[in-house]
């Protein structure tokens, strides 16, 4: 099938689904916290305008809830939540130093090819004309866990694991044109005690460690320091 | 029918009770009653399915057969007994100030919640449910894990929650694969996520996208259940919660996990088995040997180097979860066997471990090995309990936990001979690293000033009993139980 | 049927505290009795067969009692009885200690009814839950006594033994039960095995039942775990325990495998003869006694795995005569090893719970502060010094006889090698002969090196008469083997219907292994022989007119008074023996010089010396080191850092994805 | 067997017995003039050992304080058992009843009886001597049976019998046949009868030095009648080593039939023998210095080494041709 066939709302689901893929590169490009919040709104509100469009496009009258789910939870609560937060623990001005950044722009490229490769076969099997943006989705998915992997800051690393469940949204509204509103209802209950707990989180490792570096948090480890030094002596 | 509704709504009414009543002097027995009360509503519902077969509710949304109902009585009872010693133990806790009474309230209820969770995932009949479900388990424990508030234990709930967190969203990419393959040959893809259509439908699925699927849900699901090298919350969450927690959590959360992995599994091998031109029809199952395997033997080796006592039975939760999911991954009737039993025993082999644990840790006054000395002396009953549980769990006859191991190598040895090897190396290793640990607790004698404690001994020696029971003889309603599940599972049953 | 009701009755020793030493031991007793009267009655007549409603659904643990059951049945019926016997007296002094008794009770009781169980399993199953139960109450019993570091260490490492030798044999079984299609031992039975998988079955059941009955270099274990149990049970450990395992082997390998290979009697053999050595060796270097007695059965075990090697030889190269007369001679001698080491054991216990000394150097004397222990330890030591006509003897000749018909093998090496083991044997007993003089001479003979020593009393009356029973054992077996052997005759029979060996055929008098003119032994005449000549010439030197006795103080070289110091010491008899046997321990030797700080002058010297096992730096510690060093690496891994942690989850999904498409 | 386990048998095996026991010290005595005589001194009479043993059994007993019961009866159990021994060896004749009892594994086993009540015995005052006795004894003894049981079960297995008349009888039938395997096994028996008499170089049995007597260290405090039965014992345990050594490897002229003439006949052969036996070993003894304790394990192996080399040469040489 040629994407020129592809009618203009198909073709709009399409760019929409590119726009989240950049944002999640503009996530793991951005050092500065509230330009990562942002990026996050951003992409939640893009999701949110996609699954509105594959609504229009399938028809599907409760992916217009499931829109509007998503923009209220992804796009408006959340980043507010995140953002009162950091204000709230004076972190604005906070700026994160990743290890390397350019390959970890190119690791990230790398990985959107994979998750290509792994969804070739997938993608033969479904008739509707979203399915190339499986592909897409899963590299949201990978790329929301690099992002988690690279990042020493709780709030990047809960803005990555949002990222992920944005890919997942995502995921299942081009597919499958949504899961059952029952679940989809439970998925963003979860969500949002999620980030409930995650606001209490932030102040409780902030009270034990006084900063929200993870790399803190490695009291409980198997090796003890002395035993490494014997490792690289003996 | 209403047995199940009773079995969800207790532990339902029970959290928004516990939530809303504030300052409840009397909160551990409410607990206990709630918990008891969902036990026995559960084996109603267990009686019921057993005389009349699987239970499927009118609008499909929850489906009851032997595997799980077996499961949600287990859970149930576990969860009682377990309150039963949460309640003097929680109010040591309270007088020695390590909490207050507001996280008394929250914990109380997450109980609950926790509880209804774990049995919500168990008898759902929606994979997207389970899912949420499961979620909603580590959602409900995660705020216990730092319930006392240590740097330690908000680390170790940080590391819990998102592990998991990042795991089981791996789940629910597995999980829209599913509903997506499902979607393409369904009309009507509104029970494209319901587990006995999928099951129905298997052999048309397509394999390629069940496999992906399966990945993302061993991933997923693997991390809950602890599979090596996923594990590594569990042994932080366990070592820093409450006990009563841990005992819950290693006795229940990761059977309801690897329940979930198997029933995915099911539909993976239905569809792999059915299509032409698969490479390796039995991916699924190779895949969850690899990493049973793999996570016996790495736990087995920690299991070695622990200098923190629950830390090192969780280590041995993620053992015995390793053994399990290989004995799954065998497949077979009489894996499949042995793995249910497993898991039963297991069950109530580890919360018994765990609550002795906590009332040792408590005699202590530290949970550090090297300073919980003598409990023999110090409180026999304690002391013996730890010792006979550990025995029980290393895989000692006459308790059960050796059938099942029994019956698993003979297993392993019909198909796979030279696994056995592993297995057997990988036992004793286990086995050594944790009688390394407990003799110095257990034996010798006391350090100064060490007194007893108003112990609640009953919920261990009820399960170390059931335990012996099954080791000698497995009850025959129980076997047949079981071998209803296996054929399940396996697809026939060793009877 | 009556031994499974002993069991249950063992299981019911089990009460409180003070009504341990009422009720506890004398149920005891009546299991063993049951016990030896329900293995004598299956001995002489036939097997019985039943199920017990436990077990697996589709496997119901089935029981059977054949001859050869009823012979171990017999065998630990009867130390039972005679620690049931001791018991009472000897658990006196835990009574106002702070061990609990119903432990001891509990696990005491376990322990028989596990060893019972095992005997009379008829599926594999069950022989595996018995066997752990009997690993596991015993490994209770070596901590009983848990307050010193180095009983917890020994506990810990028997446990860890049993438990890997018991998954070894766990194995052995999974093999023979894929085979014959069933875990039950007739299914086993009929199965035919492909050589390959019998060997592997054969290499596992050793491996295991080796680790249990203390094979070199399996036996770490046995030396640590044996002298820090309770001394009763040290008794049943060291004389039943380790028949039972010696009845798993037989049990396996002639049963159940069936068909033998030569080459599996050789390592059998060659296995048997070096731990005979090495056990005697070793016991020679040992001032516990306990320790010591314990590496004693090593070395018994060591020959009875050596009769059995050669009756696997026999077997193996159709000589079916030859191998039941093997056969024959390992159980006797597992028989006579159980009845005189318990003796020793119980003897053991006794001094120790009289001088409250473990060590030899710290005894002395004895025979006289306890005449009846100090008799019945010696007829003990003359019976495992194997010296006629005591019980060894009789079984070590029939091995020896055994051995000698090498020469009707085909195989040219195996005609010498099987003489070779044979001189080996004679250099073991010899061995077992010097170390017994040095354990009785210095425990009992001479001066009591210490005031607990000097200070010992009679104990009590069970306790005595348990020892008086077993000594009158040893001789009974040892005087009239062929009344013994010839109820033993049903055993090659009821194992693949061996031919019964003719060793009794010439009546009640006489042993002859083959035939009356290859080899005959009258063990009774022998005795008529001995007590003739002692009376004979006990009358010509008394009958004339008595002269009396003249009590002096013995020679002192005119240098003052003897002191008890002055005597030869336990490590100073030992010392020609360890210069010449060197390289067989890890000798650690020290000699430190005590001078004056004035005068530079030599006012003493510090003698130390240590005495190890090679096995542990051969064999242990590297396995033991290994292990933590895997730990360690692996620890590595778990370094702490969640995003490192995340970096797993992440590659394991990109790998496994990778791996799928 | 029941053929010649009649009265007539038991009466000629119990003279047999009294014989050996009462030669023994006669023995003794003519190795002891031997020995004068090869080194130049005045030999005492050939019945000294008798005078001896007779002047011990009247004197007063002396026994130590701190002797146990075992201290008054272990000679009457080393001598009975020495006895017994005795009484199982052909002396002069086969085929008789006592032969039966005890086959030659059961003769080491009665020896090794009689060992270890000596050296029980040399324990038992707690004098620092006996202990040492004791040590050395047993030490000698545990290296030198393997040898002597491999030297005659390489006998045992050329005669296809373990009992000694047997095989005596064996060896008569056969007649004269020069055996490699015997040689060796003969070397063997004649080193271990040595160290196991205590006789030079292994032990000296008329030193009283403290640091180099084995057997006398044991029996040092003995008085009167029990260091009779001691010293007999111990003159019938030569005898025994004599008559094994030549009753085995050169059987000529013993007893078959229990004719009287036959039986004189026999015991002619076995003075000759032992005569001469008794020649070779005066010899050895004169010439030969008492060597260290520590040297004695390197002769024992020897020993060994000779018993292997006999069992090889049997297996290689003779049961294949």
């Amino acid at each position: 099938m040629n994407f020129a066939q592809f009618t203009l709302q198909e073709q709009g689901v399409v760019i929409l689904a590119a726009l989240v893929l950049f944002t999640s590169f503009s996530l793991l490009a951005q050092t500065r916290i509230i330009a990562c919040i942002h990026a996050f709104a951003w992409q939640g509100a893009l999701v949110a305008a996609a699954t509105a469009m594959v609504a229009l496009v399938a028809g599907q009258h409760h992916l217009y809830i499931s829109a509007l789910i998503t923009f209220a939870l992804k796009a408006v609560l959340i980043p507010w939540v995140l953002h009162r937060i950091v204000v709230k623990l004076q972190i604005t001005r906070e700026v994160e130093t990743v290890v390397n950044p350019s390959l970890v722009l190119l690791a990230a490229a790398a990985l959107v090819a994979f998750s290509y490769y792994v969804a070739l076969p997938v993608e033969k099997l479904s008739t509707l004309a979203t399915r190339n943006t499986i592909a897409i989705s899963m590299a949201v998915v990978l790329l929301g866990m690099l992002m988690m992997v690279t990042r020493r800051q709780a709030i990047t690393q809960v803005v990555g694991f949002m990222s992920i469940e944005n890919g997942l949204f995502f995921a299942a509204v081009v597919s499958t044109h949504g899961m059952p509103m029952v679940v989809e209802l439970g998925v963003a209950f979860d969500l949002l005690v999620a980030t409930v707990i995650f606001g209490v989180f932030f102040f409780q490792i902030r009270q034990s460690i006084d900063s929200l570096d993870v790399d803190r948090l490695s009291r409980l480890a198997e090796s003890t320091e002395e035993e490494e030094q014997q490792d690289n002596h003996g | 029918m209403n047995a199940l509704f009773a079995t969800l709504l207790i532990p339902l009414l029970g959290t928004l009770l516990m939530a809303v009543v504030p300052r409840c002097r009397i909160a551990g027995w409410v607990n206990v009653a709630f918990a008891a009360a969902t036990t026995a509503a559960s084996i109603v519902l267990a009686l019921e399915i057993f005389e009349s077969g699987p239970l499927l509710s009118p609008g499909k949304f929850f489906y009851v057969d032997a595997f799980n109902v077996y499961l949600l009585v287990l859970t149930a009872f576990v969860a009682t007994t377990t309150a039963i010693f949460s309640r003097p133990y929680m109010d040591h806790e309270l007088a020695q100030g390590r909490v207050n009474n507001r996280r008394m309230r929250l914990y109380h209820a997450m109980y609950q919640g926790f509880l209804f969770t774990m049995l919500l995932a168990l008898s759902t009949n929606n994979l997207g449910i389970l899912w949420v479900a499961l979620e909603g388990a580590t959602l409900a424990t995660v705020l216990l894990v730092s319930l006392y508030r240590t740097p330690e234990s908000v680390e170790a709930a940080w590391k819990y929650f998102i592990l998991c967190g990042v795991g089981i969203a791996q789940a629910l990419f597995g999980t829209v694969l599913l509903y997506f393959a499902a979607a393409s040959v369904l009309t009507s893809a509104e029970d494209g996520l319901l587990w006995t259509t999928l099951h129905g439908i298997a052999g048309q699925l397509d394999p390629t996208v069940m496999s992906i699927a399966f990945v993302f849900l061993l991933v997923g699901y693997g991390t809950k259940v602890g599979l090596v090298p996923l594990h590594n919350w569990l042994p932080d969450a366990h070592s820093e919660g409450p006990t009563p927690m841990s005992a819950v959590l290693s006795g229940l959360l990761l059977n309801v996990a690897l329940y979930a992995v198997v029933r995915t599994k099911m539909l993976v091998d239905g569809a792999l088995a059915a299509a032409p031109n698969v490479p390796q029809p039995q991916l699924a199952g190779y895949l969850m040997m690899a990493f049973g395997l793999l996570s016996f033997l790495v736990a087995g080796l920690f299991l070695h180097r622990q200098r923190d006592i629950k830390r090192m039975f969780s280590y041995s939760s993620i053992e015995h979860m390793g053994l399990m999911t290989f004995a799954f991954g065998l497949g077979g009737p009489l894996a499949t066997f042995a793995a249910l039993l497993h898991m039963t025993l297991h069950s109530l082999v580890k919360s018994a471990i765990f609550v002795t644990v906590g009332h040792a840790t408590h005699i202590a006054g530290t949970q550090a090995i090297d300073k919980i000395r003598g409990l023999i002396r110090t409180q026999p009953t304690v002391g013996w309990g730890l010792l006979l549980g550990t025995a029980a769990i290393a895989g000692f006859p006459p308790f059960g936990l050796f059938v099942s191991e029994f019956l698993l190598l003979i297993a392993t040895m019909q198909s796979w001979p030279w696994l056995t090897v592993v297995l057997l190396s990988g036992l004793a290793i286990a086995f050594a690293g944790l009688f390394r640990n407990i003799h110095p607790m257990v034996y010798g004698n006391q350090p100064e000033g060490q007194t007893p404690v108003k112990a609640n001994m009953l919920p261990v020696y009820l399960h170390l009993l059931l335990a012996l029971w099954f080791g000698l003889a497995i009850p025959a309603v129980l076997a047949q139980w079981f071998d209803q599940a296996t054929q399940l599972i396996a697809g026939k049953g060793v009877l | 049927m009556l031994s499974l009701l002993s069991g249950l009755v063992g299981l019911g020793a089990s009460r409180y505290r003070s009504l341990l030493r009422l009720v506890c031991f004398p149920l005891l007793g009546l299991s063993g009795l049951a016990a030896a009267t329900g293995g004598l009655l299956v001995l002489t007549g036939d097997a019985v067969a039943a199920q017990l409603p436990l077990g697996l659904p589709w496997l119901p643990w089935s029981v059977r009692v054949d001859a050869l059951s009823g012979f171990i049945l017999l065998l630990i019926g009867v130390v039972v009885f005679a620690v049931a016997v001791f018991g009472p007296g000897y658990t006196r002094e835990f009574l106002h200690g702070r061990h609990s008794l119903s432990a001891l009770g509990v696990f005491t009781g376990l322990f028989v009814a596990g060893m019972q169980l095992v005997v009379i399993a008829d599926d594999a199953f069950m022989f595996m839950v018995a066997w752990e139960l009997m690993s596991l109450s015993s490994y209770f019993l070596v901590a009983f006594q848990h307050e010193n570091a180095a009983n917890r260490r020994a506990a810990f490492l028997y446990l860890l033994m049993a438990h890997v030798g018991g998954l070894a044999i766990l194995l052995g079984y999974g093999v023979l039960a894929a085979f014959g299609g069933g875990f039950t031992f007739e299914a086993m039975r009929a199965a035919e095995l492909p050589a390959l998988w019998a060997g592997v079955a054969f290499a596992l059941a050793f491996f295991g039942f080796g680790m249990k009955a203390g094979l070199v270099p399996l036996h770490a274990w046995l030396p640590e775990a044996h002298p820090v149990a309770p001394s009763h049970i040290s008794a049943l450990m060291s004389g039943v325990m380790l028949k039972v395992a010696i009845y798993g082997f037989v049990r396996v390998t002639f049963d159940l495998i069936g068909t033998l290979q030569v080459d599996w009697g050789v390592i059998v053999l060659l296995v048997g003869s070096v731990s005979a050595l090495l056990g005697v060796l070793y016991a020679m270097q040992q001032t516990d006694i306990k320790r010591l007695l314990a590496y004693s059965s090593i070395e018994n075990v060591g020959v009875i795995f050596m009769a059995l090697g050669l009756a696997m030889i026999f077997l193996a190269s159709g000589q079916p005569l030859l191998g039941s007369l093997g056969l024959i001679a390992a159980l006797y001698h597992a028989l006579n090893h159980a009845v005189f080491k318990s003796l020793l054991f119980l003897g053991a216990g006794a001094v120790i719970q009289q001088t409250h000394q473990h060590s030899l150097e710290h005894m002395g004397g004895l025979l006289k502060r306890l005449p009846y222990t100090g008799t019945f330890f010696l007829i003990g030591c003359l019976s495992i010094a194997s010296l006629p006509p005591f019980n060894g003897f009789a079984s070590e000749w029939l091995t020896l006889q055994t051995a000698l018909q090498g020469v009707v093998l085909e195989s040219g090496v195996l005609r010498i090698v099987i003489p070779v083991t044979a001189a080996m044997l004679a250099l073991t007993a010899a061995l077992g002969a010097m170390l017994f003089v040095r354990l009785y001479g210095i425990a009992f003979l001479g001066q009591p090196r210490t005031r607990q020593a000097r200070q010992a009393h009679l104990p009590s009356f069970g306790m005595r008469a348990a020892q008086g029973l077993l000594a009158v054992l040893c001789l009974l077996l040892g005087v009239l083997p062929a009344l013994a052997i010839d109820v033993m005759g049903a055993i090659p029979q009821s194992l693949g219907g061996l031919p019964e060996p003719g060793i009794t055929g010439e009546g009640w008098l006489w042993l002859t292994p083959v035939s009356p003119a290859v080899a005959s032994y009258s063990a009774p005449l022998v005795l008529l022989g001995l007590g003739l000549t002692w009376g004979l010439f006990y009358l010509l030197l008394h009958g004339r007119k008595e002269q009396p006795l003249r009590r002096v103080h013995p020679w002192d070289c005119g240098f003052g008074p003897l002191s008890p110091r002055m005597q030869y010491t336990a490590t100073a008899f030992a010392q020609p023996v360890r210069r010449i046997f060197q390289p067989v321990w890890q000798l650690d030797e020290k000699v430190e010089r005590l001078s004056d700080d004035k005068s530079s002058q030599l006012t003493g010297l510090r003698h130390q010396l240590l005495v190890t096992d090679r096995s542990w730096g051969l064999l242990y510690e590297p396995i033991g080191r290994w292990v933590l060093r895997a730990a360690r690496r692996l620890a590595l891994l778990q370094s702490g850092n969640i995003r490192t942690y995340l970096s797993y989850s992440f590659f394991t999904l990109l790998f496994l994805l990778w791996l799928i498409t | 067997m029941a053929d010649y386990l009649t009265l007539q048998g038991w009466l000629l095996a119990l003279l047999q017995t009294a014989l050996f026991v009462t030669a023994a010290p006669l023995l003794v005595g003519w190795l002891r003039l031997l020995k004068a005589r090869l080194q130049n001194r005045s030999a005492p009479a050939l019945t000294q050992p008798y005078r001896d043993l007779s002047k011990l059994f009247r004197k007063e007993v002396i026994v130590a304080d701190t002797a146990s019961p075992l201290f008054r009866a272990a000679p009457y159990v080393v001598f009975s058992a020495t006895v017994v021994t005795a009484a199982v060896i052909p002396l002069l004749a086969v085929h008789l009843p006592t032969a039966a009892i005890a086959d030659v594994i059961v003769l080491v086993g009665f020896l090794a009886l009689a060992r270890f009540f000596l050296a029980l015995a040399g324990m038992d005052v707690g004098t620092a001597f006996g202990g040492m006795g004791s040590s050395r004894e047993m030490t000698i003894a545990s290296l030198a049976e393997p040898a002597m049981l491999m030297a005659i079960f390489t006998l045992t297995m050329t005669a296809q019998s373990s009992n000694i008349s047997h095989a005596i009888d064996f060896l008569l039938a056969q007649g004269l046949v020069l055996r490699p395997s015997f040689m060796f096994a003969l070397l063997a028996l004649l080193l271990v009868a040595v160290a196991e008499t205590g006789r030079i170089p292994v032990d000296n049995p008329t030193t009283h030095l403290e640091l180099t007597m084995v057997h006398e260290a044991m029996i040092l405090e003995y008085s009167g009648r029990h260091l009779a039965l001691m010293e007999w014992a111990a003159q019938l345990k030569l005898m025994i080593y004599g008559v094994l050594i030549a009753n085995i490897f050169f059987p000529w002229g013993i007893a078959v039939e229990s004719t009287p003439t036959a039986l004189l006949l026999g015991l002619a052969a076995i003075t000759g023998k032992l005569m001469l036996l008794c020649v070779v070993l005066a010899v050895a003894e004169t010439a030969l210095a008492k060597m260290r304790l520590f040297r004695v394990p390197g002769y024992l192996n020897l020993a060994f080494l000779f018993a292997l080399l006999g069992m090889l040469s049997h297996v290689i040489l003779e049961v294949g041709a």
